[in-house]
């Protein structure tokens, strides 16, 4: 007995996870396979599954930092996503450039913007408990979309690319705007890794994460990083809006329907880890493609559910979480 | 605390007030504000018409709630608007908040008149207050395949099978249901029904190439704006070989900013749904005058607003009175012609339903949603096949 | 005889062994010190013992009874309660309902357990913070307040985990001296872990030394001091002892 | 005088709770500063109130001849003055060499310098400079914590009870480096449970009680006051 | 040498009292408050009725989730599972078999219980906790409403009416639109789950839950039993929430999946907690006072809005915006609610006197 219970000790620390997660995917593709009979539609479900996984990480990424560091549960991350969604409309709409040329401006907006609603009101309850940051925060969420909705009306809205087209990836198709997005959630991801591995701003990050206290006690400017570290997460909102108004329907709600996708896939993924949260919004984006061609009839967000309860279970800290 | 709310301040002068539920908040405020408006212009020309005649020219007076597009958000809405005093009430858009409503006005003993809300349901158990404008989801689905085993067969190319995309909720399924059972009649073979989640799905993409792996020649969709836009994205980036793309209540594929959204590849969409009577001159009239008031085209929805408070109007006129009940049994009487397609004039039957209520058949022509059949109504011909993107 | 017999008790983190074949036994009535350098695995032999962890290997045995791998309330509920080297106080009540919860786990009324638990406070010399919010107080009230707790359970073997740390040297003595009563008095079996070389040579009948999750020397207090492996590892060639 | 710490009269206490009542101290440049006191005198709550982790209610405190009270905790450390906390306030899942190079955040060059310093002072931290610091023993974690202290070249460095829960072995060696750090010309006040030890290798010494300063002066002359002896030597 | 005071060891001062309130005192405030507000029929206008049924759903929702996430330190983002599976036990009851809505409350509030302690005892079987037991529970709340969407035998997304009767029926809960009774029945759930709240928290039980929210190992380690003391609190803060379901179902007549097993169920369940005050017996009701009118008070400001606001009349979202600001300032202004805070502050100055 003591041996076995050694043994799955072992097995449960190395990152074995990961590993099963991964075998659970291809298990779903096989059974995919099986019911469709089809591996064009088995082969377009991989990656949309890939690509929209993709979107996901690209909105987790933000919030990872600001839930995974910060210790905020922001509601309204997806509201700030939408306000990415109208700045590229309004810039598109004004200059009539390629939507493209509106990124660093996306970015630079929604830094601005999460920096200012730290600064301005969630540094104000700094050490709170969590629920009042999530009340604060879903207040937030309310007053955004309704001020976009003040401003823009409730009607949808479109970005377009001129020339968007399919391509042609082994026999499944996917727009050039949706993998271009997918390359910006690698990127962002590289990005934010190094960010938090390489530099000194990423290093105080993290010690502000592992001790708020000690941190302050070192001379870091807990608040001021707070405040970076906010921007830095709504930035990414930014960017994500940005990459996804091609072939999003804009309205002042359009964030919301991710906003929930993008918390399980950050807690999936384990709190502040960047890597998680690309590795699990992709997982989510192939359990939800594959969950709906397997389960007709089944909202293929069952399967997601079912998938993140569970990974909880086989590991409580999420996937790569590596918080005790 | 007893029923018959509204018979308290009504009858003694002053205006009448029309309380509206239309979510003006939320994911749904577009079309909200849009019937809000529809439901304002025709308070404004029934009274710079001389108001109620039959009631001293008494005048209407909006009485506004937000349904925020929450059921039960309507329904306190709803209770205060009764307890304000309205006559009668308009509304609400999501049949989740109109079946919310109908108990109440039907307790409350207040007519209620349902612009848009398409779920059978609503109407289904015996409520003598509710009455609704437009047809609802079987009419749809049934006309839906009428109409495109009619068009199909007269382009002489009869389908003998067709794949459904729907929305999973009830008002997908429900139409998809009524569309399958007459389809299956007309021997058309419906498969596969394809379901997705309406408030979830960001692509559509994999669902477009089961229809295509399928070998359907018509692919018919039903669902909201947003998922139809991705249909028919999806549709242009997968290429299927069809014959068709046909909507049913779609809420996409009628909409004059569709074309705009979807790009070129909209060309040639097909839309099963209630929609203006662009024939008649009231109908041009009430179209521009919107236009003129707010800065946009009218959608349909504002008209089906408009013209319920029409329909209480008209039924004030002859009930003489703003007791509910005898104003229900007026409305119950109603004979009016809507601005909406139409098979005559607006006619109630025992549960409330719009018997005449039409629905038309729009296609996608020169980037604009245009009637083209029954023939009767078209300001354009058919085109079939259409192929998508051609 | 032993009431707890702790036999090849083993325990690795990680495949790092904290505790490696650990066998300690201890009489009725008496006193078991544990010292050891800081990571030797005192406390982690305590989570083990007392449930929190499941060993790896090896038994523990109470009062003839394999408790060995019992979860951390049933252990308790045996008859072995265990304090915590870090203070973990039930910070939100106040003393007085923190050890009255301590109190009315074994069964009987609330009124009976506030009634214990007010003894049991006024013996550990705490009547004056007794409706003081427990998240407030100092270390050596709180000291107290984990002593007063575990022994509200009516314990017959209780585990304490540095309960001198961080006192000043006058607060020492009396915790000292409550703790000989209750040995001296109530015939409860303490098993303590103490760096205050002072404490463990004046209450210890018999010391157990740790070193890397072994045992490397046990016996008399007197003995154990003058080991080389102890002094070497341990004590150090300095001033030594606290105080 | 004006170029160590002083404090004036400072009062300062929590949610609406008053724990100190107008004390005044100073530590100059160089000197080893201890204060003694019973458990919940406010010895902590002192030095917590000088790194700006807690504000004064009332009263100065300055620093280098500048008010510091009011100021936020890096701002001070910014100035030199650095605390040990009881609490240690390690970043726990991070490495011991990354603990270390927050430590020098507010020193831009020759970290590495400094870096090569700590772990000659603390060679068990060279031994383990890639494990994160929440899996060291108590006496490695308090190694940690004082090396990161200065690795901020501090000018006055506040130590809250380093020795507690160290072995008798560690204990005397982090006394030992206490008084080497000192001896290189850090000022340091220094709150230490084993008050003979601690006035041992003291300067001078405050003995704090109920919040209030009872008695000053040399710590040798403190260590042989007859009350200073019965109340906290328990001798 | 200069000595300023004389040590004088031994004197305590400044500590942190607590004082202990005895239920009597609570049970006299309890009753005062029911009076009065049993009034309220009375004393409302007519139209502002269903906005005080609504503070009575949001106080039996926020006693719930302040229950099991406040005392028991379980913190709950899926009460909406709770509150659906009573509406639907209710509804399914009633409507399908002709069952009194009040068994079908019982049924529910067991049903909840059940699925509270199925549920629960996974997640701390496998150490869920925090942010991650906060969101499986929601995952377990959105994995009951599409399973009750695609089950055809719960109506899938039609959901259910509850049929209108021909004459009031206290014995299947149904009186006129708008009559009082609805009010009293709310209240009288209100101060039942109040009164359960308040004699748990004083057992034993009740004890343990929140020693066990303190310090989970400490409490185990003094051998109590931290995995059924847990799920005691669930079962008995999801049974509050279902009843709050079933009484909803039988006021607004209506319930689908969205409805009832939605996120916004899980949303207002914390909301009035958070403003009133967490951990505290008053707070969720307090709450409930305050945010149960906000939006309808913020709506009827700007309907009619005083001259110097009149540019923004008939702007809609303008009120949602005018309820978001107020919901922040209040949690800026109110870090532990309103109850918390004005109860801190008291005794702030109570003890500095
Ligand atoms: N949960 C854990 N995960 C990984 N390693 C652990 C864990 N708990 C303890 N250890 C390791 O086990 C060893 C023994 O630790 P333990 O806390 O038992 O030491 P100790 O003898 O009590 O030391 P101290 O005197 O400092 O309290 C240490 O090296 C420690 O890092
Ligand atoms: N967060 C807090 N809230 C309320 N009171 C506190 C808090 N922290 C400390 N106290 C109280 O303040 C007083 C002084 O505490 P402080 O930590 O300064 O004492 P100390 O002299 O360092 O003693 P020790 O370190 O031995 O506990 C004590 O009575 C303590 O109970
Ligand atoms: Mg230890
Ligand atoms: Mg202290």
């Amino acid at each position: 007995m003591s041996t076995a219970e050694a043994l799955t000790t072992r097995w449960r620390s190395v990152p074995a996870a990961p590993v099963v997660a991964i075998g659970l995917v291809f298990v779903l593709i096989a059974a995919a396979l099986l019911k469709s009979g089809s591996g064009t539609i088995t082969g377009q479900a991989v990656l949309t599954g890939l690509v929209n996984g993709g979107v996901y990480s690209l909105l987790a990424m933000g919030l990872t930092l600001i839930f995974g560091v910060l210790d905020i549960v922001n509601f309204a991350h997806g509201a700030f996503l939408a306000v990415a969604l109208f700045v590229t409309y309004q810039f598109v709409s004004t200059t009539g450039a390629n939507p493209y040329v509106a990124l660093p401006i996306a970015i630079a907006a929604l830094f601005a913007l999460g920096a200012l609603a730290q600064w301005a009101l969630l540094n104000h309850t700094m050490g709170r408990p969590l629920e009042s940051q999530l009340l604060l925060t879903l207040g937030l969420s309310l007053l955004v979309s309704n001020l976009l909705l003040l401003a823009f009306g409730g009607d949808p809205l479109s970005v377009a690319v001129a020339g968007d087209h399919g391509v042609n990836v082994l026999g499944a198709v996917a727009n050039q705007t949706r993998l271009v997005a997918f390359g910006g959630a690698l990127v962002l991801a590289a990005g934010l890794y190094l960010l938090l591995g390489r530099t000194r701003l990423g290093r105080a990050i993290r010690a502000v994460a592992a001790s708020r206290q000690g941190a302050g006690l070192v001379g870091i400017d807990v608040r001021k990083i707070y405040v970076l570290t906010f921007g830095l997460g709504t930035a990414c909102a930014g960017a994500a809006g940005m990459l996804i108004a091609p072939f999003t329907t804009i309205t002042p709600t359009a964030g919301d329907q991710f906003n929930i996708l993008a918390f399980v896939v950050v807690v999936m993924g384990g709190l502040g880890n960047v890597a998680g949260a690309l590795i699990s919004g992709i997982i989510v984006g192939l359990v939800e493609q594959l969950g709906g061609v397997l389960l007709t009839g089944q909202s293929p967000l069952f399967g997601v559910f079912l998938v993140f309860i569970l990974i909880l279970v086989a590991r409580p800290q999420g996937l790569f979480g590596a918080r005790s | 605390g007893c029923g018959g709310g509204s018979t308290g301040s009504g009858n003694s002068g002053g205006t009448i007030k029309i309380g509206t539920l239309h979510p003006l908040t939320g994911p749904y405020a577009g079309d909200g504000q849009q019937m809000e408006n529809g439901v304002k212009l025709a308070i404004d020309d029934i009274n710079a018409a001389g108001g109620i005649k039959a009631l001293d020219g008494r005048k209407l007076e909006l009485a506004g709630g937000d349904t925020q597009g929450k059921p039960d958000v309507g329904q306190s809405e709803a209770q205060r608007l009764v307890t304000e005093g309205v006559t009668a009430l308009v509304g609400t858009y999501q049949s989740a908040v109109s079946a919310n409503v109908a108990p109440l006005a039907e307790r409350n003993k207040v007519p209620f008149v349902i612009d848009i809300s398409g779920d059978d349901g609503i109407l289904s158990h015996g409520y003598k207050y509710a009455f609704r404008m437009q047809p609802r989801n079987t009419v749809f689905g049934t006309a839906g395949a009428k109409y495109l085993q009619e068009i199909s067969k007269a382009a002489g190319k009869p389908l003998p099978k067709v794949a459904y995309l729907h929305e999973s909720t009830a008002f997908g399924t429900g139409v998809f249901k009524a569309f399958k059972a007459e389809a299956e009649k007309a021997g058309i073979t419906v498969d596969p029904e394809i379901t997705y989640d309406a408030a979830s799905v960001s692509d559509l993409t994999t669902q477009i190439t089961q229809v295509k792996a399928s070998g359907a020649q018509a692919l018919v969709v039903t669902g909201y704006y947003k998922d139809g836009v991705l249909a028919a994205k999806a549709v242009s980036t997968v290429k299927p070989p069809l014959d068709a793309v046909y909507g049913i209540a779609n809420g996409a594929f009628d909409q004059p900013q569709f074309p705009t959204d979807a790009g070129p590849a909209s060309a040639g969409y097909f839309d099963v749904n209630y929609h203006l009577n662009d024939k008649s001159p009231e109908a041009t009239k009430f179209a521009q005058a919107y236009q003129a008031k707010y800065g946009q085209p009218p959608r349909t929805g504002a008209a089906l607003a408009y013209d319920s408070v029409r329909v209480i109007a008209a039924a004030l006129e002859r009930s003489k009175s703003v007791d509910g009940s005898k104003l229900r049994d007026a409305i119950a009487d109603t004979d009016l012609t809507p601005l909406t397609l139409n098979d005559g004039p607006i006619t109630f039957d025992d549960k409330g339903e719009n018997s005449t209520a039409l629905p038309a058949l729009t296609q996608v022509v020169n980037a604009k949603p245009t009637v083209v059949y029954p023939a009767e109504f078209a300001t354009a011909k058919v085109t079939y096949p259409a192929a998508p993107g051609a | 005889m032993s009431v707890l017999r702790v036999e090849g008790l083993s325990k690795s983190f990680r495949g790092i062994a904290a505790l490696s074949d650990v066998d300690v036994e201890v009489a009725e009535g008496t006193v078991l010190g544990i010292i050891g350098p800081n990571g030797a695995g005192k406390t982690t032999f305590f989570n083990v013992v007392a449930g929190a962890f499941k060993p790896d290997a090896g038994t523990v045995t109470l009062d003839g009874t394999d408790i060995t791998g019992l979860p951390a309330h049933k252990v308790a509920r045996a008859g072995m309660t265990r304090t915590f080297q870090l203070m973990r106080p039930f910070a939100t009540l106040s003393v007085l309902e923190n050890v009255a919860i301590a109190a009315s786990v074994g069964g009987g009324s609330q009124r009976a357990a506030r009634r214990r638990a007010e003894e049991v406070v006024a013996s550990v010399g705490m009547d004056e913070w007794a409706d003081t919010v427990a998240g407030t107080l100092h270390t050596a009230a709180l000291k107290r307040l984990e002593l007063a707790r575990a022994l509200a359970t009516r314990p017959r073997v209780l585990l304490l985990d540095e309960v001198l740390a961080g006192l000043v040297p006058t607060e020492r003595q009396p915790v000292l001296d409550l703790l000989a009563g209750l040995r001296d008095e109530q015939g409860l079996t303490l098993v303590f872990v103490e760096h205050i070389m002072a404490a463990v040579m004046r209450l210890s009948d018999s010391v157990v030394v740790f070193d890397r999750g072994r045992v490397i020397a046990r016996g008399a207090p007197a003995d154990v001091v003058e080991d080389p492996a102890v002094v070497e590892a341990y004590l150090g060639t300095g001033v030594g002892s606290g105080d | 005088m004006t170029d160590g710490l002083r404090i004036d009269e400072a009062s300062a206490g929590y949610s609406g709770l008053q724990i100190l009542h107008g004390i005044s101290l100073h530590v100059d440049a160089g000197e080893l500063v201890s204060i003694v006191g019973a458990n919940g005198a406010g010895k902590s709550t002192t030095l917590r109130l000088i790194s700006g982790l807690l504000r004064a209610t009332a009263g100065t405190v300055t620093y280098a001849g500048e008010r510091i009270d009011g100021r936020r905790p890096h701002e001070i450390v910014r100035r030199g003055v650095v605390q040990v906390s009881e609490g240690r306030d390690l970043f726990g899942p991070m490495s011991v060499d990354e603990n270390l190079r927050l430590g020098a955040w507010t020193v831009r060059s020759g970290v590495d310098a400094l870096l090569d310093e700590v772990y000659a002072l603390f060679p068990a931290l060279a031994e383990r400079r890639r494990q994160a610091a929440q899996t060291m023993s108590g006496g490695q974690q308090q190694m940690l914590a004082i090396g990161r202290a200065l690795m901020s070249r501090p000018k006055l460095l506040m130590l809250d009870e380093p020795s507690t829960g160290l072995s008798p072995k560690l204990t005397w060696e982090v006394l030992e480096a206490v008084r080497s750090i000192r001896d290189r010309g850090v000022a340091v006040l220094l709150v230490e449970q084993n008050a003979a030890q601690a006035l041992g290798i003291s300067d001078r010494a405050y003995v704090l009680e109920s919040g209030t300063i009872v008695l000053d002066g040399p710590g040798s002359e403190l260590a042989e006051d007859a009350r200073v002896r019965k109340a906290y030597l328990g001798l | 040498m200069t000595a300023v005071v004389a040590p004088d060891a031994g004197a305590h001062e400044g500590t942190v009292t607590r004082r202990h309130r005895s239920a009597r005192g609570t049970l006299g405030v309890l009753a005062a408050v029911t009076a009065v507000a049993a009034t309220m029929p009375f004393v409302l206008p007519e139209s502002q009725q269903a906005v005080a049924i609504r503070v009575l759903i949001f106080a039996l929702l926020a006693t719930g989730w302040n229950l099991m996430s406040g005392y028991g330190g379980m913190f709950s983002f899926g009460n909406a599972a709770y509150f659906g599976v009573g509406a639907y036990a209710d509804v399914v009851l009633l409507v399908g078999h002709g069952v009194s809505p009040w068994i079908g409350m019982v049924v529910g509030a067991a049903l909840a219980a059940l699925l509270a302690v199925g549920t629960g005892y996974v997640a701390f079987r496998y150490k869920v906790k925090g942010a991650y037991f906060a969101l499986a529970t929601f995952a377990i709340a959105e994995m009951l409403r599409l399973l009750a969407t695609d089950t055809t035998w719960v109506n899938g997304t039609i959901g259910y009416h509850v049929p209108l009767l021909a004459e009031e029926s206290w014995w299947m809960f149904q009186f006129e639109a708008n009559a009082p009774e609805y009010f009293w029945i709310g209240l009288a759930l209100v101060v039942v789950a109040f009164l359960a709240v308040l004699f748990y928290l004083r057992s034993k039980a009740g004890r343990y839950t929140v020693a066990i929210r303190d310090d989970e190992d400490a409490a185990a380690a003094l051998g109590i039993a931290v995995m059924r003391y847990k799920l005691t609190t669930m079962a008995l803060a999801a049974a509050i929430t279902s009843v709050a379901g079933a009484f909803y179902a039988q006021y607004y007549l209506f319930v689908d999946p969205d409805i009832v097993l939605g996120q916004t169920q899980s949303i207002q369940a914390i909301v009035p907690a958070v403003v009133g005050g967490v951990g505290t017996l008053w707070g969720p009701v307090i709450g409930a006072v305050i945010v149960g009118p906000l939006s309808t008070v913020t709506a009827s400001l700007l309907r009619t809005p005083p001259d110097a606001l009149s540019f923004l009349a008939g702007r809609s979202g303008l009120d949602v915006v005018l309820y978001a600001v107020l919901v922040i300032v209040i949690v800026l202004v109110l870090p532990k609610g309103l109850y918390g805070t004005i109860r801190q502050f008291v005794l702030d100055r109570w003890r500095s006197r």
